[in-house]
């Protein structure tokens, strides 16, 4: 676990932050541009040092003011990809990537080279300077060099910004690998809340240099007060379930939680594996009446808990459907249509291909 | 009145400065010396350099001037003279006795003195009294021994100061620098005949008649010059 | 403590130093931008035309310019006909030693700073409108100002030092043209003149630092605005 | 109208392209990370020279091998957003945005310095120094500083990536305003497909230096052979249609299109403009009966026009709608169920909440 | 064409370049380091101090190595009784003269280009695992290398040009201690000699050439891989 509590001015901006992240899984850090995640990740790095407060990471103090403790950056073991990639421009890419490789010696080396090699699609530019590259294989040795020294805990800073959606698909299934199989901590910023709730079981969501809210995703997703989280196009309820087997034929996979059972795109999950599903709030369509013959593949039968008005004419109702929770995203005139309201039973009607992993 | 220029080697500096300062006391005129090597302050007059009188430290690079028609023809003559001499770092000791110093003969041992230190002498190849340290040593048949281990400097200054520094355990230098300097002691005068006369000529500079210049040419001849050349060390031709 | 012969000597070598780093400043980027910018034949030779000076001796670079500058230089006849412009044996004189001298380490010093400019950033002023000559000024001049600013240190503490060509081509006169380091040497005649020597060695030294604590101050604005 | 061939090699890669910009509108290059993006727009700024080749907008030649002409960058008056922001570092944000400004005398001062220092939310950094400001600031400066300019035309490469979603939602219809009232043409670099195409009308996909296809975004998405388009998550059709008018109690606006009307949440538009909306294939649901008592604001009957398996187990249903074209993506078994084929009457179902613009 | 002494003196003078160049790097480098990233009192007396050979004459210069290192000097005396090391009138001591006096310049370029390292890249190293030696030889030397070859250069050309501090603490020694510009000097001073000096002044332009062309090749390959 990393304890995290400090305070550092930077001009007239201070960055005050508490919060902790958990030893294994992701942490989301969201905000708005200039809301100060770059200069937390780099405090936490050690590369810049806070005014006053205490970092700890797994009970060993990073470093606390009163104390008078601080250990050096490159001591901390903690990764680092850049927002700006930051390779060396001496360097081929391949050398780039064995930097920090070759001073991992004393940890356990659990990303080979030639697997992130091989995952980030950076083959053919090993022998090539920085500077011949684009802007995205760039992003992609920043990220190679982070993973192959081999850190204990690894900050990510929009590291998929600059990459195509094909590309993205490729490495997030990656890093949650990383985060599944060998329990290495991340924390995550990124703009998309999407790709930040998909990762993340954490999240910490900073504004003006302060933290706004943190807790893991599910206590943060079930509060309604959080304006981040219930903004019109990002709204959704997250689904714990399991891997309850595959339709290989329809392509599909069936999930069961708390609520039913549940079909998404294929995946490649074995069976029984815990996933994390992100329902989006403007995918769920609400109906009294299960409809007959659709190409609508979930069909979950529900009881509204509440209908919350976002912002005018466009409202958020809240269905629970056995013990889980779904959001769907109406309009004034569905909620006038329907005469929604808390107790009444509906009907949540999700495509099945809208649920991504 | 405009301050009268001369060019002068470096070994006069402390003798003309202290006429310079005299002949100012009596005069309403400025005079300003520029000290540097002969040979620079030749070419610089060859260049047209604003001097008045040059005084050289030998009379070659006077002669340099004269084929070039730089010098007033008739001014030149011989200022003063100097003596070499052999000198060694002084000892604490023998702070006393600098009174008498032996002539040097073919019997000093020069070589045996020296040690496995040099010998420090103005360069022969381009300063004159380096060429008259080679001469007079040639002369009394101890070149050979030596020519090995000399440290040729860019001037006697340079030389006396090796051997002030105990650098080197001898050096030949005039007998003005000799004087003057509290941390070598005279071992040994080379006898006159060992060598070219030492004479510092001086000439008028061509072209720049002018009343002043005259006055002060005259006055490093008068009785106060002398006195002042004589009491630096300096012989008198 | 010090004669007014001195005193002169100090004046009249901030005086040399800093107009010879005046002086030098605009060819000395010149060159340094030719050099570091434009692929030509030659340029190895103009490279090492401009490092002459430091590779001769001072004396010989003295006469030279005695040759060229001198009243019956080929230049020098000109300057003293046409304009009246007197340079041999005399404290303008004494700069341009000074500048001659000094000029491949400005030269160098510039060219390292200029060829660290990122090219991306002339590049973003392209695409903003801004030609050849505005670039320079607006951006490229601006980035290599750490390198400009040391050059100029470098050659005001080189010029304070000149010694060979400075006395070669204007002579040695006390209050016109005797720089400090010639009045070091002056004294260094003397036997005895070596406390002379020590303190002018001293004031030297003094001068140096406030060049360099000046240099320093200006460098540490110049660098924070670059945000280094 | 910008038209452009040339061919340029850059080390093992060679850049190889030809297409056409039309004078007004915003053009999408689009292609994985690699794909030669970034050597074309600088090609096009006159940054870099190709090998061979033929640029020229409205006529006149910017750069032509066989006559010899090659227009100085300086003169182009071609804007550029540099995928790095390269603001010059010695410089206060105000005077790099000046810094255009101040020598655009020549042209229409179309962009005023105060309306785009309030739309990018910079006024607050007017006085800092570059390497004072956050990733996502200095892009936005950047930004700005290129607008202010004056452009003839505008290069955007990848502009937004470093921005959150709010701040994207306020800097887009800005550039849809450029687009529309001053019809300054724009090139845009995104990795966000859906970014591309609610601003572009025309696109350009390059795939490893060449042109894999190119054209109006309604011939594009029309054709399914363009991979890119018909790949699982960005599939959608463009729709074009006119604002129709407002419903100021259910936040929505009315468009007319070609197949009906469509609800979608409330905009700004005044009654009349012309819109492009995006309907992803993911949003629209297939049904063979209306449901009653749904959610839905918009069922539209329509016949099924194609029906085609874009990956085992994965359809895409073209379905005609008077004479718009709409897509829907379906598993296996919507296809079994409602036998899904040519000539087939359905409808389509629209949360109007889905359809952003 | 030429005599022997005059080519002991230009393989002399090479040597002594050389050496000094050799010798100086090590340390120019420390104390560029020193002087451009660490922030601690008397930095500004350091920094005048390594401006100082530049600063006094360099006969003056010569006359301290004597006093030091001479074999009476408090080094010197030490060097020869313990180690049989003679620096006065030596080769060496030619060597160690020339690297006196180009000591700042090496010190001012390695430190300019060291300034211009981006910072960034060594916070990366850090996050990578790299102390601060281990960065200091795997991030920044290596960028600052077109600067530390930039004062190699420098300090090259200087150092075929020294000629006061040399000919004052080795003397000037044909076949031994007379380095080119001793011989030039000492052609000049024979009336006549002028042509012997303008010989061996091409002589010294062309192994100035010879070293600017080299390390112009080396900055090119340098500069390539910087991506400059
Ligand atoms: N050295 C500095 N001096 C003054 N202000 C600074 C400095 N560094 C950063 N800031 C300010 O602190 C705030 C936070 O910066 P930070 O880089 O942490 O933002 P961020 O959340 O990473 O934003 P982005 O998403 O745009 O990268 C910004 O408003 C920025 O302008
Ligand atoms: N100077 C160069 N030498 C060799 N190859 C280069 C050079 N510059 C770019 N490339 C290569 O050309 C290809 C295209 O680069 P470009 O920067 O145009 O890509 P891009 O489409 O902008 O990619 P991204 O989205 O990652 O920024 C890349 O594969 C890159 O490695
Ligand atoms: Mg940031
Ligand atoms: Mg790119």
């Amino acid at each position: 676990m990393l304890e995290v509590a400090f305070r550092k001015r930077l001009g007239s901006f201070t960055v005050d932050v508490e919060f902790t992240v958990p030893s294994s899984g992701i942490t989301g850090l969201f905000g708005a541009s200039g809301a100060g995640k770059t200069s937390v990740l780099s405090v936490l790095a050690g590369l810049a040092h806070p005014d006053k407060g205490r970092i700890a990471m797994d009970g060993a103090v990073l470093y606390d003011n009163v104390i008078g403790t601080c250990v050096a950056a490159h001591r901390r073991g903690i990764g680092y990809v850049f927002q700006d990639s930051r390779l060396f421009p001496h360097m081929t890419v391949d050398a780039n990537l064995r930097y920090g490789l070759r001073r991992s010696r004393g940890r356990m080396q659990t990303n080979t080279f030639s697997a992130v090699v091989a995952m980030l699609g950076i083959e053919r530019l090993l022998a090539r300077l920085p500077h011949r590259l684009s802007g995205g294989e760039r992003q992609r040795v920043a990220i190679g060099r982070a993973l192959l020294s081999q850190p204990r805990l690894l900050l990510l800073d929009e590291p998929l910004a600059s990459l195509d959606e094909a590309r993205k698909a490729e490495i997030l299934p990656y890093l949650e690998k990383l985060r599944d199989e060998l329990r290495l901590p991340m924390i995550y910023v990124s703009h998309t809340l999407e790709e930040t709730l998909r990762l993340a079981s954490t999240l910490v969501l900073l504004s003006e240099g302060r933290v706004a809210a943190s807790g893991s995703i599910d206590e943060l997703t079930a509060r309604t007060d959080v304006r981040l989280l219930s903004s019109r196009a990002d709204a959704g309820a997250v689904i714990d379930a399991t891997v309850a087997g595959h339709d290989d034929v329809g392509r599909l996979t069936r999930l069961s939680f708390a609520g039913g059972t549940l079909q998404v795109t294929r995946t490649s999950r074995t069976v029984g594996t815990h996933v994390r599903v992100r329902v989006m709030a403007r995918d769920v369509a609400l109906a009294l009446r299960a409809p007959a013959l659709s190409s609508f593949q979930n069909v979950l039968a529900g009881t509204v808990v509440e209908v919350r008005e976002r912002s005018r004419g466009d409202f958020l109702v809240r269905i629970a459907v056995g013990e889980a929770h779904l959001l769907s995203a109406v309009t004034f005139h569905a909620v006038e249509k329907l005469r929604l309201r808390p107790g009444l039973a509906v009907h949540a009607l999700i495509k099945s291909v809208a649920v991504g992993i | 009145a405009d301050p009268i220029t001369v060019f002068a080697a470096s070994s006069l500096t402390e003798s003309l400065e202290e006429i310079g300062a005299a002949y100012e006391r009596q005069n309403d005129v400025k005079v300003r010396f520029s000290f540097a090597a002969s040979s620079l302050l030749a070419r610089q007059i060859e260049q047209a350099a604003p001097a008045d009188i040059f005084c050289s430290a030998d009379q070659e690079w006077m002669d340099y001037l004269e084929q070039r028609d730089r010098i007033v023809k008739n001014s030149r003559r011989d200022l003063v003279g100097n003596r070499l001499v052999l000198v060694a770092p002084a000892g604490a000791a023998d702070a006393a006795s600098r009174a008498s110093a032996p002539t040097i003969t073919h019997a000093t041992d020069i070589a045996a003195r020296l040690g496995s230190s040099r010998l420090a002498l103005a360069d022969p190849v381009h300063v004159p009294a380096g060429r008259y340290a080679q001469d007079a040593l040639t002369r009394l048949g101890k070149w050979d021994e030596v020519k090995d281990r000399i440290a040729p400097s860019q001037n006697v200054r340079a030389a006396l100061a090796l051997v002030e520094q105990g650098q080197a355990m001898l050096g030949i230098v005039y007998a003005t620098d000799a004087a003057a300097s509290v941390r070598v002691r005279v071992i040994g005068v080379f006898p006159e005949n060992t060598h070219e006369r030492i004479l510092y000529p001086v000439a008028k500079i061509a072209g720049r008649n002018r009343a002043g210049a005259d006055r002060f040419f005259e006055y490093l001849s008068s009785d106060f010059a002398r006195r002042v050349f004589a009491v630096r060390g300096f012989t008198l031709p | 403590m010090l004669t007014d012969l001195e005193w002169s000597a100090i004046r009249l070598s901030m005086n040399v130093a800093l107009r010879s780093v005046v002086l030098n400043l605009p060819l000395a980027m010149m060159v340094a931008w030719v050099l570091a910018r434009r692929r030509f034949r030659g340029r190895a030779l103009l490279d090492a035309f401009v490092h002459l000076p430091l590779v001769l001796p001072p004396v010989v670079v003295g006469y030279g310019l005695l040759l060229i500058f001198g009243s019956r230089g080929p230049i020098g006849s000109i300057l003293a006909e046409r304009l009246g412009i007197h340079l041999a044996f005399t404290p303008s004189g004494a700069a341009l030693a000074t500048a001659v001298m000094t000029f491949p380490l400005m030269v160098r010093t510039i060219r390292l700073s200029l060829e660290a400019v990122d090219p991306g950033l002339e590049e973003a002023a392209r695409t903003l409108g801004a030609g050849r000559i505005d670039r320079f000024f607006s951006i490229t001049l601006p980035l290599m100002a750490p390198g400009v600013l040391s050059g100029a240190i470098l050659a005001f503490a080189a010029g304070l030092g000149e010694f060979g060509a400075v006395i070669t081509f204007v002579s040695n006169i006390p209050g016109h043209t005797q720089t400090l380091p010639l009045a070091m040497y002056t004294a260094l005649q003397s036997p005895g003149g070596e406390e002379t020597a020590a303190k002018l060695a001293v004031v030297s030294f003094t001068l140096a630092l406030i060049g360099l604590i000046a240099s320093e101050l200006v460098g540490r604005r110049v660098r924070a605005r670059l945000g280094r």
